[in-house]
């Protein structure tokens, strides 16, 4: 029998292996898998690549595995939020690498990543400092830069609904990454609210359909990041 | 540094009511964060406009009320929005497959620097120090249809933002279409800028004072 | 108020004008716009260039529309079917254009024309008759081939559920090309067996977002092309 | 031209049985049109296998009673089937994501060729007047992780299938990891065609004769 369910986020983190890339969702706190983050920070693994679309708040979940020195290198098209002052630290003094990618390049080239494209042509970027040093091609008179596709050897996402099989559904905007970085990665690491019986989603509304999804386990009521942020909290 | 005389010119509501009027019924619409939020609350009576937020919601609806806010229901600027009837959730590919792809109408931006052929700067100053952060910003004036600017004429220190060249580090190249400040509106053409509305009391050599690049009327 | 609602699919299809290029939702009848396609041979546009996966079968549907000598050419991964006789002879006679093309590559040509993606790198092809003439490049050690993104002037697709915003719901493995189609081409035209009032489709569901549709007509009984061509019917 | 024995071999459902023991437990599979949809019918007892049909079904089930079928629910032969209770639909460009992108397991495929070096040929016979068609082949070779072939020994007309070199046009270039006849199953290696099993009664030399390559044991 088919069955991705996993005890706890300790059990679900336990194979990220020092090195790894890890792709973390989450546009903000909305989509960010704090619980799984958490579980990373007591883990350990070291000089990890990062690919997340922010670089977290406050002393909790991202911005802590980020304070607790794990990551070595961001890939992140906005590092910069209102509470962000863990990253912004470790960035001027020359600890932690950063590539910054447009948004939306971010999110295709993760797609990419996941369906099989090594590589695309964008225009978003062109005549920018980001596309210095990349190719650039012209097609019907329009430039455009060459991106590359990104994999991971992880992702942690977090989800509303799961089943045994993996399929998912997301909460509104904290679907974002979620999906595609599940299939950008070798080992989806998913936390849901909630886990049900395989029939009780509908196949026509599955929105990250299984076989993106290795491991699930049950997180019923995560952390809310910013309510951690406003008390002052800090992990571990 | 110029002499501004601060009490001349639309305040930020009537800047963002402004665009709010140019904006055609039926329109797809990317509110950028800041002054570009307001433009929402001036749509004229009769119009139905459709907003994208770029982390992935077309349909936002207006702010929750105090306290109600759902924390993973947000706009691109990370704050509390709703969603009206009738709204689509997405995830960031298929958010970034409608703005890259032409099917937003407008996006309304913030500016640091515009240039006279419309070249926009507004990610980042290049200062060493400065922690770089781009967002969706290249790729929407990289795919959405009409770029609209909305940003104040000089800055808090009384720098030209309509120049020339920018000397920011560039979001987009020959981008922007139309830029509202709170003394003129002012269309970028081919041949130059050309002032389309002045604000009450603003005179044109005023106006050109407070210009980096030179104005056409 | 944004209301895509038209009152019929001869109205619909009026704007299709002689040599534009049209996507064709299906994967043999399934997702087939029957009602739509009818209507344009009723409209009599010609000289089309028609995307789509299959040429149909018998004469009714979109081999009608080949049978009445409306297109020109087709852009298709699968243009012979069991009771396809139509694009077979006319193929044969030298009188339809055809560019075959592998059907993942299809889906993804047609999903970058919809996301503003000039170009991509695939594997599917390489060292294939089906490459010959097209750049190729290695990435990793591996042979890839360099695809365009595809466009066109107007998608005909089939869905089971609509708004007036266009947003819409699909039925099964009817969905096949229908959503990339809808962002790809100009004008999106859209048969639905239902339409309902904004907000009656959760947001959470929604599987082709308004913004990508242009009009949108309700059939609410689709004719089965399966049931046409063993009745032996044809159309017009 | 060669001889070939009729009575010896095995039949279509023990070679599809014989694919249906090699696939793990747990295995995201995808069955080609023809005899390769028999291997679902001879999955052991205890193991689950998820089929996925690339024109957007994750989670195929059985064929429908007769007369029960929905004419919007086929397969990629465009036959009616069933979904299972845990099952996904999706659009064209998420299939191939799944089959480009390397996430499903195992591809059973018919051949009319396949090269000592596991090159595939099963699209088209090259000759003029056929209508070419290609539909997922050629994506499902270059993207999926291990690929079988099914396929009688020899052609109807008792050419050889596994030859030296296709002479029929490519499907794709050493992408067949193991092959299933009715003689044998052979592993197509590096250092070349080795047989992992023969039917009964066939000989290592009979099975050479039927082979256009040299074989290994």
């Amino acid at each position: 029998m088919i069955n991705k369910i996993i005890n706890s986020p300790a059990e679900a983190v336990a194979e990220i292996h020092d090195g790894a890339t890890v792709m973390i969702g989450g546009f903000g706190e909305a989509g960010s898998p704090i619980e799984l983050i958490h579980a990373l920070i007591d883990q350990g693994a070291k000089n990890l690549t990062v690919i997340s679309n922010n670089t977290g708040s406050g002393h909790v979940g991202l911005a802590a595995l980020i304070e607790n020195k794990q990551v070595a290198k961001t890939i992140c098209s906005f590092p910069r939020t209102a509470n962000s002052k863990v990253f912004p630290e470790l960035y001027n003094a020359g600890l932690i690498e950063l590539e910054l990618v447009p948004q939306g390049t971010l999110a295709e080239r993760i797609r990419a990543g996941g369906a099989g494209i090594p590589a695309f042509y964008t225009p978003a970027s062109v005549n920018t400092p980001l596309s210095i040093g990349k190719e650039s091609r012209v097609f019907n008179d329009k430039e455009y830069v060459l991106e590359y596709g990104l994999k991971a050897d992880f992702a942690l996402v977090k989800a509303e609904t799961a089943d045994r099989y993996g399929n998912l559904l997301y909460h509104a905007t904290a679907r974002n990454f979620g999906p595609i970085m599940c299939t950008a990665s070798e080992m989806a690491i998913v936390q849901s609210k909630r886990i049900v019986e395989p029939g009780q989603i509908d196949p026509e509304t599955v929105i990250t359909p299984g076989i993106f999804v290795q491991k699930v386990v049950e997180v019923a009521n995560p952390l809310h990041e910013s309510q951690l942020v406003e008390q002052n909290m800090s992990y571990p | 540094m110029i002499k501004t005389d601060i009490k001349i010119g639309w305040s930020r509501a009537e800047m963002a009511q402004k665009v709010a009027l140019d904006i055609p019924d039926g329109s797809y619409v990317n509110l950028g964060i800041g002054i570009p939020e307001m433009v929402a609350d001036f749509v004229p009576e009769g119009r139905e406009l459709i907003y994208q937020t770029e982390n992935g919601l077309l349909g936002m609806g207006p702010v929750p009320e105090e306290g109600k806010g759902d924390r993973e229901l947000v706009n691109a600027g990370k704050k509390y929005i709703t969603a009206i009837p009738g709204s689509a959730y997405f995830h960031h590919a298929d958010s970034f497959t409608m703005i890259r792809g032409g099917h937003i109408d407008i996006c309304v931006l913030g500016a640091m620097q515009v240039s006279e052929r419309g070249d926009l700067a507004n990610w980042s100053t290049g200062a060493k120090d400065a922690i770089p952060a781009v967002g969706g910003a290249m790729d929407l004036v990289a795919g959405v249809k009409r770029i609209f600017v909305i940003t104040q004429h000089v800055t808090k220190h009384g720098y030209h933002k309509i120049v020339q060249e920018c000397t920011f580090p560039l979001t987009g190249k020959e981008v922007v279409e139309r830029i509202y400040t709170n003394l003129a509106i002012i269309d970028v053409k081919e041949e130059g800028l050309y002032v389309r509305e002045m604000a009450p009391d603003v005179s044109f050599n005023y106006l050109q004072e407070q210009t980096g690049a030179e104005l056409k009327q």
